[in-house]
């Protein structure tokens, strides 16, 4: 298998579909001549020209909503929100259109919508930019939210998610497009929706991550090891929605102690969720409450000391562990 | 406000007996199918939000009735005339405005919410400014497809103010998207009058993003459908959207919970005298077209049908609890 | 004590806050003329003059950031956005200016703006017209979220949310205006925030609700008590940002059981925080996981059956109850 | 596209010599900030998203030059410039670069994110278009509050396509609140030519909102600044807001990791010719207001200044950790 960076895996990925089915067309700020801000796009404006690639002006509500429409009315369009933090303009789209569209029309409308969008912190790009806010959307009936964490599966989810009939928020978190990964070449490679993975084996202690927090929480695994001789099983959801809640509670019931990791701000963020199902479908086997690691309750500073103190660390959740003990 | 200086008057070239009998009847059905609406909510067949469109009949039936099958109607909360005029059966409007299975969402909509995919109705929208955007990627869907189809987008005159109007128009021109943006300027958003709502004409501030725009009188159903081909043949040759502005007026409240505080009876009454069905029908009536009989068969035809509207609605059955999570996804 | 509806109360607020303080002003949509879209505000426009009570074009996002800077240039004013359905194109102003603007600045400009708005279901009004999304603007720091279950505590924790330096997003649920309780006319009556108060005393299990749930949590102890013999006691968190959870761990680890009730989606929302935050600082006092009744993971649907399938109720409050036991 | 037709000569009146070598200092010290910033970058003293205003330095001289103690300035990200034209201290602006204790923001905000409250400097914004209604609400409270203050708005062109830039002229112009509207166009949103952008002329859009609005040459310092002088007294006597569109040009990337795919090099090259420093310095050179010697001079002044300004940022502490919640809430 080929070796390909995430950001290359994804770029793959949107050539296939768009080769695969006429109907695929990318919609998005600077996706085409400027080459994509994250270059996820570059060269498809070359290869399928304007009408497949289209540079949209600065306005994510009317771009959002255009995709909305085109999916709507029998195309498969792709739009690129350069990055979460610009989702918010175009939020009422999101949750009161593309959300709600088939259930209003009775069943009769869907919204084969892709929406792309880089998130997560730890560049130093300060308050507005740096929201990890996978868990927002997913908060949403209606919607799936995607949340890959290597290129293999940046690729296996997205051609997914041109195959789904409903709209898919696709979360891509900025820190991991670089990455390098062995990554399928089949045209055919593609992956379910709602099927986390176990990254790693082990017995003492469940860590729950996603995206981004997936690396942390593999690092804090080997620190556990190294350090503690403890073995941490560490799970991958890969979609929050539809969310593979059940790997994580056979995980939990072998290792009877779960700890989740996640950018975010915790109060009221997605791993309170993770958190309260774990209690209320593995109450008798857990060993102590279920712990969350995630991002500081502070607007992202610019700092890059005080950046890197508002993340969540692998000490920290080494920390979360030792306390369950 | 509405009126214009000389009324027109005689049937202009193009209008057909028969086409005049098709509006005069869809504005009379419309305006008996929402008084009976209003009571149907006074006796709590239908709840939650309804915005009657009485007295913008002439809005409806004049832009609509232009339309081909193979063009899309996108608009907002204010829409059974809208869905009346493009065709939807009646019977199953109303059976939505009652929950029923029956109705055009089964149920799940409401007032609000009215689609029907086969005469390509794509909503019934209730955040104002939202579904501009939407039209705007139905009409773009339409014209990669190399489809001759126009997507006609309505509106309200106090949804020009929000951010949507402002990125749809622009998305429109620039990307010559077939759209009639058709704004119903009834003078008010809800109890806000235009002038405290927007900075300029409406058709004026479209007219900046390089459009063909218009304004028209919303009371005169002829002019109304006679503007609506001018702006259709535009779009139809390939040369991007147009913008109409149609003066009309709501008789009723904002919604059935509006109090009219904002407004005095004296300006209703008086706009009133400007009703674009009797416009229709003493034009009808000047031409020959029309007599009192015939009239009174065509309220009489209107009172049965919109009855039977009611009757069918009734006899609908409830949603099955166990259909709740239908149509959250589709598989 | 005078007795008032809840909308009277909230218009008292406002009132002696408008007289106390020069600097108040309002703004929103049919506020003023047509008398507030649930009353709220009638009778301001004649007693204050537009000046002080604008009717505004219908752009929230535009009137959201007009409070924004006349909060940062001196001013204090309240901004009504008709329901929080309405809120979400105004988001981006919320989160990524209102919540940030003082971190932003080194802690120089700060944004003492009230947001008033409606929320809550039951009244039919359709998919995007029913949201109960209080715990999505919980989870952002910068914001504090208040949401009232009663007159008393509307009026007086509206009178703080002007006398705040940060903004406050002040939820008042529809199903409540008309709601009849006893209000303190004193002008210097003023509720603080983050103070849960609970509402009943019981021993058996701990129900914890905010704004509209916390009516059904009472009805709910009620049928417990009368069908049961079950004594729960029930908490009013009152403020969701601040939040007193330091009332709800006390009284769990008397009853040691625990349930939330929350009209929002289950999934992702803030009965998940609560569910967490009582595992993590009450574990080893449970008797059973904490559970949570919340409104179904559906679009509201329209119909008056279906709506009322898709909202809690007080049975699943006792069935979740006895569950427990 | 920037460049006048015939590019204006001599010195009007009012053009006093100590203006005009206070903008030209200024102006020069910017592109001198900026290009050491832009090193600075490099080196990693500043992280993040670094926008450059290398090319734009007559849009903030000319313009911010005009605004008194007591008006307002409110920008987007780009605003270097701007923060020095206001006369922050430069020292606090780079120790802000450079996230230090010492900066206006004490390190919390970063190039896109200076703030002043002493110089009435609302920041420096990064959402697009999301500071445009805040500018309403500003001038808002000053007119309310009865004080003769302005607030100035400066955006790109880019950020006319937001629905915002519509809500907040629409907004401001019903209100008439005191903003003076300040369009830097230098014909690119990141890679986004304007004419994908925006389907018509940036100040017949403004127009449209009625309120006065010109197009201005954004090379030319003078030109700015009595375009400026003349919007500022017709909002300063109570008439609403005003529109200004500098047409300008960024010598530099959109940000540090832009590569330029997207613009030719000729082209860059070929706008280069109409430097805004350039232009100054010859009109002084003609008027006898300057020579090689006092050129000279003043090219080391601003060596020496900005060094001065790196060397106190590198000075400034780092924030504590301990620091970290600070400024979550105000008490
Ligand atoms: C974003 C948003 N803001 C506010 C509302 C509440 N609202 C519903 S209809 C309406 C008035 C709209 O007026 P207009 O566009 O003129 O349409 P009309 O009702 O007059 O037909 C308002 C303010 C809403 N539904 N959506
Ligand atoms: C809402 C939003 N969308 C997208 C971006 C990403 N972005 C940052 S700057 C920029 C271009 C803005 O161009 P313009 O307004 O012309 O200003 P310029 O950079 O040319 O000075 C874009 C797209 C953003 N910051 N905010
Ligand atoms: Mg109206
Ligand atoms: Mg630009």
């Amino acid at each position: 298998m080929p070796e390909l960076r995430m950001r290359e895996a994804l770029r793959e990925a949107l050539r296939e579909e768009m080769l695969r089915d006429d109907r695929v067309f990318l919609m998005g700020e600077d996706i085409g001549a400027y080459g994509g801000s994250y270059t996820v796009t570059r060269g498809l404006l070359d290869e399928f020209g304007p009408e497949r690639v289209i540079d949209t002006p600065i306005a994510e509500s009317g771009v959002v909503g255009a995709g909305i429409g085109a999916a709507i009315n029998g195309l498969r369009p792709m739009v690129e929100i350069m990055t979460i933090n610009f989702s918010f303009v175009a939020f009422d789209q999101i949750i009161n259109n593309a959300s709600k569209f088939l259930y209003m029309s009775g069943g009769q409308f869907n919204v084969p919508l892709v929406l792309r969008m880089a998130a997560g912190g730890g560049s130093q790009l300060g308050a507005t930019h740096s929201h990890s806010l996978e868990g927002l959307y997913a908060h949403f009936p209606g919607l799936k939210v995607v949340c890959p964490s290597n290129p293999a599966d940046a690729k296996g989810l997205l051609k997914r998610a041109f195959r789904d009939e409903n709209p898919v928020i696709f979360i891509e978190h900025s820190a991991l497009y670089s990455l390098k990964g062995e990554v399928p070449d089949d045209a055919d490679y593609v992956l379910e929706f709602g099927k986390a993975r176990v990254l790693r084996e082990g017995t003492d202690v469940t860590i729950v991550g996603y995206g981004g927090s997936v690396h942390q929480a593999l690092r804090s695994a080997a620190m556990l090891e190294d350090q503690e001789q403890l073995s941490a099983e560490v799970i991958d959801l890969r979609t929050l929605r539809p969310l593979d809640i059940d790997t994580v509670i056979q995980s939990v019931k072998k290792t009877n102690r779960c700890v989740v990791v996640e950018d975010d701000w915790q109060f009221g963020g997605f791993a309170g969720e993770i958190s309260a199902q774990v209690m209320e479908r593995a109450f008798d086997w857990l060993d102590a409450p279920v712990a969350r690691v995630s991002g500081k309750d502070v607007p992202m500073p610019y700092n890059r000391n005080l950046e890197f103190a508002a993340l969540p660390s692998e000490e920290d959740v080494v920390e979360a562990v030792l306390a369950m003990l | 406000m509405t009126t214009q200086a000389t009324a027109p008057t005689g049937i202009p070239e193009g209008f057909t007996p028969d086409l005049l009998d098709y509006m005069l009847h869809q504005m009379l059905f419309m305006r008996r199918f929402e008084e009976r609406t209003g009571e149907m909510y006074t006796k709590g067949k239908i709840r939650g939000f309804l915005h009657l469109y009485i007295g913008e009949e002439a809005c409806a039936v004049g832009s609509i009735s232009a339309l081909q099958p193979q063009d899309g109607l996108i608009t907002h909360y204010r829409e059974h005339g809208h869905a009346i005029a493009r065709g939807i059966d009646p019977k199953r409007i109303m059976a939505e405005l009652f929950g029923r299975e029956g109705g055009t969402s089964r149920g799940r909509g409401g007032s609000m919410h009215i689609f029907d995919k086969e005469r390509r109705m794509f909503g019934g929208h209730a955040i104002v400014g939202g579904h501009m955007p939407v039209a705007v990627g139905l009409a773009l869907a339409d014209k990669k497809l190399g489809k001759d189809a126009v997507t006609m987008c309505v509106f309200g005159d106090g949804g020009v103010a929000e951010g949507e109007f402002h990125e749809a128009l622009n998305l429109s021109s620039l990307w010559k998207t077939p759209v009639l943006w058709f704004c119903e300027n009834n003078g008010y958003g809800m109890g806000l009058p235009l002038e405290k709502s927007i900075a300029n004409d409406i058709y004026k501030l479209a007219e900046a993003y390089r459009m063909p725009s218009i304004r028209v009188d919303g009371m005169d159903v002829i002019g109304v459908r006679q503007a609506t081909d001018e702006a259709l043949k535009h779009i139809r040759a390939g040369n991007g959207p147009y913008f109409i502005e149609a003066m009309t007026y709501r008789y009723r409240g904002h919604s059935m919970a509006d109090a009219e505080l904002y407004r005095t009876k004296e300006e209703v009454t008086e706009m009133r005298k400007n009703d674009a069905i009797e416009r229709l029908k003493q034009r009808m009536t000047g031409a020959g077209l029309l007599d009192d009989a015939k009239w009174d068969a065509l309220v009489e035809r209107v009172e049965r049908e919109v009855a039977e509207c009611i009757d069918w609605a009734d006899a609908s059955p409830q949603p099955q609890i166990s259909t709740l999570f239908d149509d959250v996804y589709r598989e």
